[in-house]
């Protein structure tokens, strides 16, 4: 005799729901931020709007020199006044932010997609094949990554996309890190077990199962990430290695900015704040983010 | 020329040569009380070699140097060459020997004499040792030996004619002591190149720190007499910035800015005198001369009539710098012919020369000669403010329809890829060199393709006028070659010629030197002043 | 615990072998060439000599194995600048950069630590929220920019500290004079690290001030000194022993541009004059150096869990 | 009730101990030491033990989520512990597992439904989307869910619910064999009796063989038709329920018996109270796992290990006093 | 009846969360007289731990705070005192076991400096009487070589060992009261039966009063001379501990005490109470357990139950059960 009650009970829950898609998912976590994580969030869509409508507002393109009006402070003509060339500082912000931008993403696109791959395999395998990767880490990591960029940016030039790939491998170890010792929490969980009982295979398991577990961590630290491209740019930059003129990039234009330190230090007041507030808002809503995803997540 | 250095700021400490004061209104030094043993803070902004000679040694070393060693001949404050080891020297009838005498109270600052072996060494063994490729060496390839007639003369004997010797004596042509070197692979004796150098100059080195400091004192030997500075220091400053912060701040004693944009503020500090000084230097823009498309004299021409030069030296250089009409700077009175072909800002007129020479506008706004779109491709290398230049003149170029690619790179991949393999169409640089008409070795047919002919452009007429200033035997027929010289590159524009830039000495107000360049001012650091 | 020292060690060494190669292939591939042939004046017959002379016409290959050879002999070549042998410029470098890193280290700990646990025992009120924010502005500032402004600020403004160099040019050795030179390149690279380190300090003793024991040791009566310096932070220091090790190369890293912005003369102004100037040899000694630090670092860390946490042993 | 299912012969698993870096193997922990059993078909066969005893190794073995490290384990006459990867993911689905914390063992970021379906995806099953739904709805209504939930994720059902998500899993693709790992262990009291008393209907229902793992004797005797005692990596005594609870023959068992609480304030028989710990499996000691702890050992027990033997119709024990 | 030792009366601790105020414990009366131990059982997140915690004031950071009422040790109101004054009863009168051995413990600290720590703080006493006495107690809770051990750091220990080590420093400076949460839930259960023996004999040897939080009846029955049933934040049984096992009153205790197999007697289907504990955030208006109570009146979910003496020693807080018992 069956305890019916126990197999056919209609337990309390709140009204049926529907699937929920994606993109309620992606509302939820987005309504879930702080009051900081917002900010930061609606300044990074403003920004990454500003740079790609203003082009088409733009009075000035940032590449038209004018040598009779260099350095020009402000004015109705100028927003943000001319640079040291003549070149509409606004027009430059825009476009140089666009390459800026472009370049914490897509370098951390490249860091997400390799490390990612790299550090789930070596974390879900292990054996060999961890070894021989977390040995490629360790060697990575054990290279400042300031040296290793320095080094990639001389022997392959300084293009955008040797650049981007140049930043982007750099930090790829520390995300496949990260990805590893994520994934190998789970390599013995029970969560891998119970899908081999149902048959599944290992790939199968680690790219549907494993690694989605795996996305708010990598989803705060590719956050953090792009930041810290920006910085690494401009970085570079400083040291004259970073994107070249006559593209704009916000690093190059504070590289550029400091000849005038002395005499239009405003040039390098908008770059630097625009990246600062950038980097800024990347890390601070990685941070945010961190909170809403996973709250026990640590580096 | 441009030496290359470390890292891509400007360098201020820079080694100029030949320099006349650009305001003759010098105030006489108050000849009120200097400072005996003074110590003065000069900055340069890497590591030096002490080797004058090594092709590893730049404008870091080129200050340092200067005090530490002498030449057989110095500049004068007016650019014309005074004794220093030499005391005299006489071109043979023929012009291919010069006789020089040599001083004789000379020591080294390790106490052995100099004499005329150390000169020969100098020369027959490190400078044409060809295998050595000593720096600057190219400069001296009409030599073929130096002899030594006595302890205290020497004789150079030249491959041809060359009235412009002297002056390039004086040119960082330091000698060494052969006592020292004799059996050593000159650049390996870190020794000396990096350590304890031996020379005759009015400093010697005292202390140095690498990636610090660099402290000389005053040579008690020193045949030239002693100033008021008892010791120098440099402090190695490879931010620009950092120099100049510490030229406000009072910590450096001087430095030479090349940055137009400083000058204003550093005049109008009060605790700093600053000097502007031109520099026998020219910036210009180079194209290809192997390609077809630019062996036409027309296109050459439109190109130039196409840069505003005097809006950019306004604007851009913010004054500071002249138009340059040809490859001899005014500086030089004598030889500086100003009644040549000129290209004043004129947009219309280049494009109607780009039609002469058969481009029309395609649909693309681009230039076009039978289907080939004007492209050029421009690289840049980072130094100094060639960048800048250079993207100036791609606006310029692109507003006439010429489309420029430029490519900027790192300053040794453009070394490679414009003076090695002269892959480019078109580049912008800079010549400096000593305060003489004689400019041979940038436009030579000879020197095309590996020499410093960078354009590789080849005129037999013009190949025969250099040739015959060389020659020149009187000044009056060196006068007429140059002029003509002058007529012709105007015309021909081999380079285009862009600008003379004038840059600046800012010292400390109670610092008093002769207006002149860095370089030669420190040839008279015995004359300088320091106030209390 | 010597036999995991030897492999430790070991490993380091093939890393480092890695390290090399990588470096060395990127960096001979690489466009231009060793500055004394890159001259600008120079003629073609020059630059032929002086390639001959720094042995660069052989090819890459054979090159890289006199490289290695003279490596393994602790042999790491002349500078193809200076012609100084590389061992001794890493020498004259080196303990700057010590001496910086060291200070920025100690210096930061010492700040970070306290802030750090400050942050966690009053977490989620407004203190930690400065102390959070503070630190992402310092992580968000380019190091270079704030040298810059700390720069024009000592040198113009106030000039009441030194803005260049490590020590009075000229003048004898003084400690006084050392901190001095020290105080703006260390601020600015603290500014750096310390987000890092607050950070870092901060969620370690979040999740330590979460345990058990550390409830067990209120539950004892104890003292909050005594419960989060003696009970929770004694435990927090192993991960922030951690990120020490993963902090060091970070360190180097931003030496390099602090190195340059104030002129100190390191490794950092070493290794970027040698990648601008193609010193092959300099390059690769710098990278063969940082390289085995942070290697070193690494098992010194490791080495640091076992004193700080006993259930930490290696056979 | 005579069918052979699973039939478990001297499985072993040693795990190496890789110390610190050197991943350098200083030893083994026998984690399982030399286990057999039979199961029939519809059987419920419970084990028990204490922690560390091995009961957890021994039910990843059958699943063959551990590799043995030696012996067979034959499922309907096939080896599974020797078959390739490949033909033993075929076989998966007619043994499947309920893990002990259904939490772990759901993918968070999968809906139920999804979460149903996965087996029937792995398995390629040729069913339209709806055809998967409806089965998915039926297994919920199997288990006692709303079908209403199956668009939920995991997180959102409490712990009974969970493990009853875990078990419809299991059931999709009609099992012969569950190992159920300390199924309810995790779970209230109160919510226990739920999904134990589903489990035995389940059972019924589709004629299902069980291998319950706990450390609970008074579940595992509740639901069990068998039961194994382990200690150590070994079976000490495999017995029919009753016989094992009324009439416990290893010193172990009847300690084990002794010492679990009882929910009634009755007088107990007496307590046999243990001395000291259960020896460490990376070195257990010679000759019987139990004797260094028990009462009644003798010269022998330390000399050698004794062997599972019947020594009472259908009652086996591995025990020297018998 | 002994003399009473401490006196809960209608605590009260909430938690403030960003979406929910959770009544985590919700007006709870206890009594716990010398010498005695009360055992408290309930579902997991029924508010036992949280009960403990409040009279340890050990609440968790600014979210967790108690909100009214008042707990009477020796005549303090602990609610009231100062932090200071706090620590001083903390490890001293009242001393606390938690669950989980091998987390409760200083990992990087050795397990005699732990212990003697509380002595220190404690008791004026040198280094070296503290650590005799740490000695000494733990042979008191039957720790072997207990001279070695006292060196040892707590990885080094089994399971069972460290739950002793737990007692030894809660019972080192003689408790009047001893708060043991759930101390054996994570042993097997021939070292769970050591632990709860040794617990007995620190009662009878040294009078000290108990809470014992547990949510196996088995334990319950072992060691209980009173039993308090908690359900969703409240109290719903209290009483003496044969009459729980004997004649349960409440609905959820009895249905509790059903649905669990016993080694003694075979059911054939376990009852099982349907439905889940409410979310401590949202509690129904009525009876808490309304909705899953087989014999639950309409009435039931309108107003919440009283917690009434039915029969003397014997509280219920069921509006169904009369006066007298007998529901
Ligand atoms: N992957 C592993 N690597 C090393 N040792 C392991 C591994 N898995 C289990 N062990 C060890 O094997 C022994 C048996 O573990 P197992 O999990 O089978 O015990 P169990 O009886 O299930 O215990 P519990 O009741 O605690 O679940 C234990 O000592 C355990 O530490
Ligand atoms: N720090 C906290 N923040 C918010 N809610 C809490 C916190 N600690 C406990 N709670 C809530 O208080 C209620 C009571 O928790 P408590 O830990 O007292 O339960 P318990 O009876 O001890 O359960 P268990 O048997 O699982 O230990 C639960 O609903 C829990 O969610
Ligand atoms: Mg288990
Ligand atoms: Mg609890
Ligand atoms: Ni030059």
């Amino acid at each position: 005799m069956s305890n019916t009650a126990s197999i056919t009970e209609r337990e309390r829950i709140s009204p049926p729901s529907v699937a929920p898609g994606k993109g309620r998912i992606i509302l939820n976590v987005l309504g879930g931020l702080s009051v900081v994580g917002k900010a930061s969030l609606s300044y990074l869509v403003l920004i990454y709007l500003f740079v790609l409508v203003a082009p088409l507002f733009l009075a000035h393109s940032p590449t038209d020199t004018d040598p009779l009006s260099v350095t020009l402070p402000a004015s109705g003509q100028h927003w943000l006044g001319t640079d040291e060339l003549g070149r509409d500082e606004l027009a430059r912000i825009v476009s140089g932010g666009r390459i800026t931008l472009m370049v914490g993403l897509a370098a951390m696109a490249l860091a997400v997609v390799l490390g990612g791959l790299l550090g789930s395999i070596a974390g879900f395998f292990g054996g060999k094949t961890e070894y021989v990767i977390m040995r490629l880490v360790d060697m990575m990591l054990s290279i400042p990554s300031f040296f290793l960029i320095l080094i990639e940016i001389t022997s392959f030039g300084n293009s955008p996309p040797v650049v981007i790939v140049a930043v982007g491998f750099t930090y790829w170890p520390q995300m496949a890190r990260i990805v590893h010792a994520e994934v190998m929490k789970w390599r013995d969980s029970s969560l891998v077990e119970a899908e081999t009982t149902l048959g599944a295979g290992p790939w199968r398991i680690l790219f549907r199962h494993v690694v989605p577990q795996t996305y708010s961590s990598i989803i705060v630290l590719a956050t953090l990430g792009i930041g810290w491209a920006i910085l690494a740019e401009s970085g570079l930059s400083y040291l004259g290695l970073g994107i070249q003129p006559p593209l704009a990039s916000w690093g190059n234009m504070l590289q550029q900015s400091q000849n005038y330190i002395w005499t239009a230090p405003v040039l390098a007041v908008y770059p630097g704040v625009f990246i600062l507030l950038t980097v800024l808002s990347y890390s601070l809503l990685g941070e945010a983010l961190r909170d809403v995803l996973d709250p026990k997540l640590k580096r | 020329g441009c030496s290359s250095n470390s890292g891509n700021n400007e360098p201020a400490a820079s080694g100029g040569a030949a320099s006349v004061p650009a305001s003759e209104s010098a105030s006489a030094p108050a000849e009120s009380e200097g400072v005996q043993d003074a110590t003065i803070t000069l900055a340069t902004n890497a590591d030096p070699n002490f080797n004058p000679w090594s092709p590893t040694g730049f404008v870091e070393s080129e200050p340092i140097t200067e005090l530490l060693f002498d030449g057989l001949t110095a500049w004068g404050t007016d650019y014309q060459p005074i004794p220093a080891l030499a005391t005299d020297w006489t071109p043979s009838d023929d012009g291919l020997t010069w006789t020089i005498n040599l001083r004789t109270d000379v020591k080294w600052s390790d106490g052995e004499p100099f004499t005329a072996d150390d000169v020969v060494y100098t020369f027959n063994e490190i400078v044409l040792k060809k295998d050595l490729a000593a720096a600057n060496s190219s400069n001296f390839v009409a030599v073929d030996k130096v002899v030594a007639v006595s302890p205290s003369q020497v004789q150079f004997v030249l491959k041809q004619a060359w009235s412009s010797l002297p002056n390039y004596l004086a040119w960082f042509a330091k000698i060494l002591p052969k006592h020292i070197f004799e059996g050593q692979d000159p650049w390996n004796l870190t020794s000396f190149n990096k350590e304890k150098p031996v020379g005759t100059g009015s400093y010697v080195l005292t202390k140095y720190m690498a990636g610090q400091y660099v402290e000389l004192e005053r040579n008690p030997n020193y045949f030239g007499g002693t100033g008021d500075v008892a010791k120098v220091v440099f402090n190695i400053v490879p931010d620009i910035n950092s120099q100049v912060a510490q030229l406000m701040s009072g910590s450096l004693s001087m430095i030479t800015v090349e940055d137009p944009n400083l000058m204003d503020n550093l005049k109008s500090n009060p605790n700093l005198t600053v000097n502007e000084v031109s520099d026998n230097n020219y910036y210009w823009v180079a194209l290809d001369q192997s390609q077809p498309r630019f062996q036409d004299v027309k296109l050459r021409q439109a190109l130039l009539y196409a840069i505003d030069r005097e809006s950019i030296i306004k604007g851009v250089l913010k004054g500071y710098g002249k138009v340059a009409t040809g490859p001899i700077n005014p500086m030089m009175e004598k030889f500086y012919n100003p009644n040549v072909q000129t290209y004043a800002y004129d947009p219309e007129k280049a494009k109607s020369l780009l039609e002469e020479a058969g481009y029309k506008l395609n649909s693309d706004g681009i230039m076009e000669k039978d289907g080939e779109p004007l492209e050029i491709d421009m690289p840049a290398g980072q130094y100094g403010t060639l960048v800048q230049a250079s993207q100036l003149v791609q606006q310029y170029w692109q507003k006439i329809g010429v489309k420029v690619n430029l490519q900027v790179i790192d300053w040794n991949s453009y070394v490679q890829r414009v003076v090695s393999n002269r892959d480019y169409d078109a580049t912008l640089c800079w010549w400096r060199a000593p305060v003489d008409p004689d400019i041979l070795a940038y436009y030579h047919s000879n020197s095309a393709g590996t020499g410093n002919n960078i354009p590789g452009y080849k005129n037999p007429a013009l190949d025969k006028l250099l040739e015959d200033g060389r020659k020149a035997k009187t000044e009056e027929e060196r006068v007429k070659v140059y002029n003509d010289v002058q007529t012709m590159t105007a015309e021909e524009l081999p380079y285009l010629y862009l600008w003379n830039p004038t840059i600046a000495v800012a010292t400390q107000k109670n610092l008093i030197v002769p207006k002149t360049t860095f370089i030669v001012a420190e040839d008279h650091i015995t004359e300088w002043k320091v106030l209390k | 615990m010597s036999r995991y020292l030897v492999v430790r060690v070991s490993q380091g060494l093939l890393t480092l072998l890695l390290v090399s190669i990588l470096t060395f292939f990127l960096i001979n591939l690489a466009p231009g060439g060793p500055s004394a042939i890159m001259n600008f004046q120079s003629t073609a017959e020059q630059r032929e000599a002086l390639t001959k002379q720094l042995g660069l016409d052989k090819p890459v290959v054979q090159r890289y194995a006199e490289w290695l050879g003279g490596a393994v002999q602790g042999d790491l070549g002349n500078s193809l600048d200076s012609k100084q042998p590389v061992g001794e410029l890493l020498a004259e470098r080196f303990p700057n950069t010590v001496i910086l890193s060291a200070a920025t280290l100690i210096f930061t700990l010492m700040i970070g630590i306290p802030l750090g646990v400050l942050a966690a025992v009053k977490r989620g009120s407004w203190i930690d929220r400065l102390i959070t924010f503070m630190s992402t502005f310092g992580m968000a500032i380019p190091e270079f920019w704030l040298g810059i402004l700390l720069i024009i600020f000592f040198a113009v403004i106030h000039p009441i500290l030194p803005i260049s160099g490590m020590m009075t040019a000229g003048s004898d050795f003084s400690l006084v004079d050392l901190i001095k030179h020290l105080a703006l390149p260390m601020f600015t690279l603290s500014i750096l690290m310390l987000p890092n380190i607050v950070r870092f300090t901060r969620s370690a003793m979040v999740d330590v001030i979460s345990l058990d024991y550390v409830r067990t040791a209120k539950a004892k009566g104890l003292g909050a000194y005594r419960v989060f310096f003696q009970h929770a932070l004694r435990n927090a220091l192993v991960p922030i022993a951690a990120i020490v090790g993963l902090i060091v190369p970070i360190l180097l890293g931003g030496s390099v541009v602090v190195e340059n912005v104030f002129g100190w003369p390191g490794m950092g102004r070493l290794a970027v004059q040698a990648a601008t100037n193609r010193d092959y040899t300099v390059v690769m000694g710098v990278t063969i150096l940082v390289g085995a630090i942070v290697i070193v670092t690494n098992i010194l860390t490791d080495l640091i869990y076992t004193v700080l946490d006993p259930r930490i042993r290696y056979e | 009730m005579s069918e052979m299912l699973l039939e478990v012969k001297g499985i072993k698993k040693y795990f190496p101990i890789k110390s610190g870096f050197l991943r350098r193997t200083t030893g083994h922990v026998k984690a399982v030491d030399g286990v057999s059993f039979q199961l029939k078909k519809g059987e419920t066969l419970g084990i028990v033990g204490e922690s560390g005893c091995g009961k957890s190794t021994t039910g990843r073995m059958i699943m063959r989520v551990l590799e043995p490290t030696e012996g067979s384990i034959l499922f309907e006459g096939q080896d599974i512990a020797k078959m390739s990867p490949g033909s033993l993911r075929k076989l998966r689905k007619d043994f499947q597992m309920v893990f002990q914390d259904p939490y772990s063992s759901l993918n968070q970021k999968m809906t139920v439904r999804d979460l149903i379906a996965e087996p029937f995806r792995i398995h390629n099953q040729p069913l339209s989307h709806s055809e998967i739904d409806g089965a998915v709805c039926r297994l919920l209504e199997t288990v006692g869910l709303r079908t209403g939930d199956r668009f939920r994720h995991p997180h959102e059902f409490s712990g009974g619910q969970r493990q009853r998500i875990v078990i419809a899993r299991a059931l999709a693709l009609n099992p012969k064999l569950i190992v159920a790992d300390e199924a309810v262990s995790a779970l209230d009291v109160s919510i226990q009796s739920q999904i134990l008393n589903l489990m035995v209907d389940l059972k019924r229902e589709y004629n299902l063989s069980y291998i319950f793992i706990s450390h609970n004797l008074a579940v595992v005797k509740h639901i069990s038709d068998r039961v194994g005692v382990m200690y150590l990596g070994n079976m000490v005594e495999l017995a029919p329920k009753q016989g094992l609870f009324a009439q416990p023959l290893h010193p172990y068992t009847e300690a084990l018996l002794s010492a679990a609480p009882e929910p009634k304030r009755i007088e107990r028989r007496e307590r046999i109270i243990l001395q000291g710990d259960v020896p460490s499996p990376a070195n257990p000691p010679h000759g019987c796992p139990f004797h260094t702890r028990c009462p009644k050992a003798f010269d022998r027990c330390a000399m050698e290990r004794p062997a599972l033997k019947e020594v009472v119709p259908d009652h086996q024990v591995a025990c020297f006093l018998y | 009846m002994g003399k009473k030792l401490m006196e809960i009366r209608d605590l009260k601790t909430y938690f403030q969360t960003k979406n929910a105020l959770i009544r985590a414990v919700d007006g709870i009366d206890l009594d716990v007289e010398e010498g005695q131990i009360v055992c408290i059982v309930g579902e997991s997140g029924s508010g036992k731990s949280v009960t403990s915690l409040s009279i340890m004031r050990l609440l968790p950071g600014p979210k967790g705070r108690i909100t009214s009422g008042e707990v009477r040790f020796e005549g303090k109101d602990l609610s009231k005192l100062s932090e200071k004054e706090m620590d001083a009863v903390r490890g001293d009168r009242i001393s606390m076991i938690f669950q989980e051995p091998m987390t409760a413990l200083n990992p990087v600290m050795k397990v005699g400096k732990q212990i003697e720590e509380v002595l220190l703080r404690h008791r004026k006493v040198t280094k070296s009487e503290a650590k005799s006495k740490a000695i000494e107690t733990l042979r008191f809770v039957g720790v072997p070589r207990a001279e070695h051990i006292v060196n040892e750091y707590p990885h080094q220990l089994s399971g069972g060992m460290r739950q002793r080590v737990m007692i030894a420093m809660a019972m080192v400076c003689e408790p009047r009261l001893l708060i043991a949460d759930e101390p054996t839930t994570a042993l097997d259960v021939t070292i769970q039966i050591q632990v709860l023996e040794l617990m007995k004999k620190m009662r009878d040897e040294r009078k000290t009063s108990i809470i014992l939080i547990t949510h196996d009846l088995g334990v319950v029955a072992e060691m209980a001379d009173h039993v308090v049933v908690m359900y969703a934040g409240q109290v719903v049984e209290s009483t003496g501990a044969d009459a729980i096992f004997e004649k349960p009153m409440h609905p959820y205790t009895q249905a509790l005490l059903a649905s669990i197999p016993s080694l003694e007697e075979d059911k054939e289907v376990l009852y099982s109470i349907p439905g889940t504990v409410p979310s401590a955030g949202a509690f129904p208006k009525g009876c808490r357990f309304a909705d899953r109570c087989s014999s639950a009146q309409p009435s039931c979910t309108e107003e919440m139950p009283e917690l009434r003496e039915v029969l003397p020693e014997h509280f219920v807080r069921c509006a169904l059960v009369p006066n007298g018992g007998a529901a």
